[in-house]
């Protein structure tokens, strides 16, 4: 077994718990990297020591863990870490976006009603999606049996979509006894009017 | 000892005929021979081996004793029942060509005349190079041999973002029209027309009251007075048609008092 | 777009190449991490050159290979980092190794041509390890009959041999000028003379 001085020993555990793609333990640390090594349970700590301070004030620290050391970045770029690694969510389906239409422009409304209109049922899925995105909320319960929830459209909806009231919705193309544009004046005076 | 049974073994038949001798700078036992001979990378590799052996420069390529050589390494492997590559057959073709051609007497028009062993010269420092390039790729260092790279965990406020999908407000119009065409096609379903200002206000005022945690709430605080007259109007509806559907409800405790309203 | 004060830019770009599994390359680092500042080129190439410098003479350094920047363990600790890890780190074959040396060096390539310079068959198991570790893939169609696959070398080969670029390969020996002895006889004697 040969001597290791501190500077090398610093460099080694380092590279050691880089590389490893779990914490390591002094144990194992010991077993594998240092065995060709004579390393004092003093030398070893002077050296964790060593690796922890000349991490304090950097992008990334040395720390440790319940199994062993490890290095981890710091909380204070958690937001811009987080944009390194962001999934695409699939696009979203017919069926939701149906159903976010009729909330929008029937508000409010029952899940029973929309299911109605579509001619199939809507999926819890779809309703928690919505209501994750913050697009949708319950505003109420409609007074029969069962005490269905009302659904409706959010600010943020409003928002998301750049529009300042749902009057802005764009008009649908007339269905013969449908005029539902028509309907959609008297907003648009009392929102210019606001 | 190796070399004894050498001795009284032949090494290997060429053409036949038993050979005894070991074939000149071949000092390996058979079984080595055979580790040797699956090692050489075809017949280029080989008779590299045979000119670098013999300390000989590819430019001389001595034809003759490098082709007695390679044929005896050849039926080495043939003997050896080696599953012998067709290119070393190929390439034992193309040294005894190259060796008649270079008995023949030289013609005296010898300006145009091509060295027989050109084409082969140019293979062998061809191949020559690259696997000289594969060595020093092999030196390179290189991830899991010579260097590793490993990562950090993420910090521990870390979230993981999902992009959420885009919605374009045309889609959403084209959704709804696309139900409203497809309702159509139900006539059972009869939609009725809708106010959509009344509904939009009847979503608020819900919401309003919803906010006020079930509490009541003033009537006047749900109208704007800034609205105006259209805006009074439509609340004024929303209020009734929700009363109407038994959404909320109206208090009045005292008459001509104030009326709070609150959810059903 | 915020500013980024030098110091908190290293530390940013460190974390964020740390935590990657991957090299990152610059584009990504900005479009990801940094999108939410704004970082002038400058500003970027001082805070890698910081980085460097900060990792010179550590146990793991700051590294730009062809895909990106990266950290790596120093060579210096190879064998005692390989003591982590249970399996022995995989050995190549010459026929591999002169297959990708001529991909590498000759690019794009036909299969046929590396046959012709390496005189021999170039088995199928070889193409299908050098693709599957993507070193090698097909960058078109050579205009012959039977249109052969054209094969190149990758990125990921580059970062595999820590090279940023196909020139920092190690240079190809020289060939001596072909001028053979012009005496074509002396088939006796140049054996001899061995």
């Amino acid at each position: 077994m040969e001597n290791i001085d501190d500077k090398q020993l610093v460099k080694l555990i380092e590279a050691a718990v880089f590389v490893a793609d779990k914490p390591l333990s002094k144990n194992q640390i010991k077993s594998t990297v240092l065995s060709p090594y004579k390393v004092s349970p003093q030398q070893f700590n002077r050296a964790v020591k060593t690796l922890t301070d000349d991490y304090a004030d950097r992008g990334v620290a040395f720390i440790e863990v319940a199994s062993g050391y490890r290095f981890q970045a710091i909380d204070a770029f958690a937001n811009e870490l987080s944009l390194l690694f962001q999934e695409k969510a699939p696009r979203y389906s017919r069926a939701l976006l149906e159903t976010l239409a009729l909330i929008a422009y029937k508000q409010p409304i029952t899940r029973g009603e929309i299911e109605e209109i579509r001619g199939v049922a809507v999926s819890s899925h779809i309703m928690k999606t919505l209501q994750d995105r913050e697009w949708v909320n319950v505003v109420g319960h409609k007074e029969v049996p069962g005490r269905p929830s009302l659904y409706a459209t959010t600010k943020t909806f409003l928002d998301y979509f750049s529009l300042t009231s749902l009057a802005q919705l764009p008009e649908l193309m007339s269905v013969p006894e449908m005029k539902l544009a028509d309907d959609l004046t008297p907003i648009k005076e009392s929102a210019d009017s606001a | 000892m190796s070399d004894m049974i050498q001795q009284e073994l032949p090494l290997a038949f060429v053409r036949g005929e038993a050979v005894i001798e070991k074939p000149q700078d071949l000092f390996i036992p058979p079984d080595a021979l055979e580790v040797i001979l699956e090692s050489f990378e075809g017949p280029l590799d080989l008779l590299l081996y045979l000119i670098r052996k013999q300390k000989f420069d590819i430019l001389d390529l001595p034809i003759a004793p490098i082709s007695v050589q390679y044929m005896q390494y050849v039926e080495v492997m043939k003997d050896f029942n080696m599953e012998l590559a067709a290119e070393y057959l190929v390439m034992a073709a193309i040294l005894a060509e190259i060796k008649s051609r270079l008995l023949l007497p030289k013609q005296v028009v010898a300006d145009e005349e091509i060295d027989p062993r050109a084409e082969l010269v140019r293979r062998l420092q061809e191949y020559e190079v690259y696997k000289q390039a594969a060595e020093n790729i092999d030196e390179l260092p290189r991830l899991e041999r010579d260097t590793y790279t490993g990562d950090a965990l993420m910090p521990e406020a870390y979230k993981i973002k999902i992009q959420l999908p885009e919605v374009d407000l045309n889609e959403l119009a084209f959704a709804m029209q696309n139900v409203l065409k497809r309702s159509e096609a139900f006539e059972h379903h009869h939609i009725q027309r809708e106010a959509l200002s009344t509904r939009e206000r009847m979503a608020l005022v819900l919401s309003q009251l919803q906010q006020a945690n079930n509490q009541q709430l003033d009537f006047v605080y749900l109208f704007d007075v800034n609205e105006g007259r259209a805006g009074v109007v439509v609340s004024f509806l929303a209020i009734l048609e929700l009363l109407k559907e038994s959404l909320i409800k109206c208090i009045q405790t005292n008459a001509f008092g104030s009326i709070s309203v609150k959810l059903a």
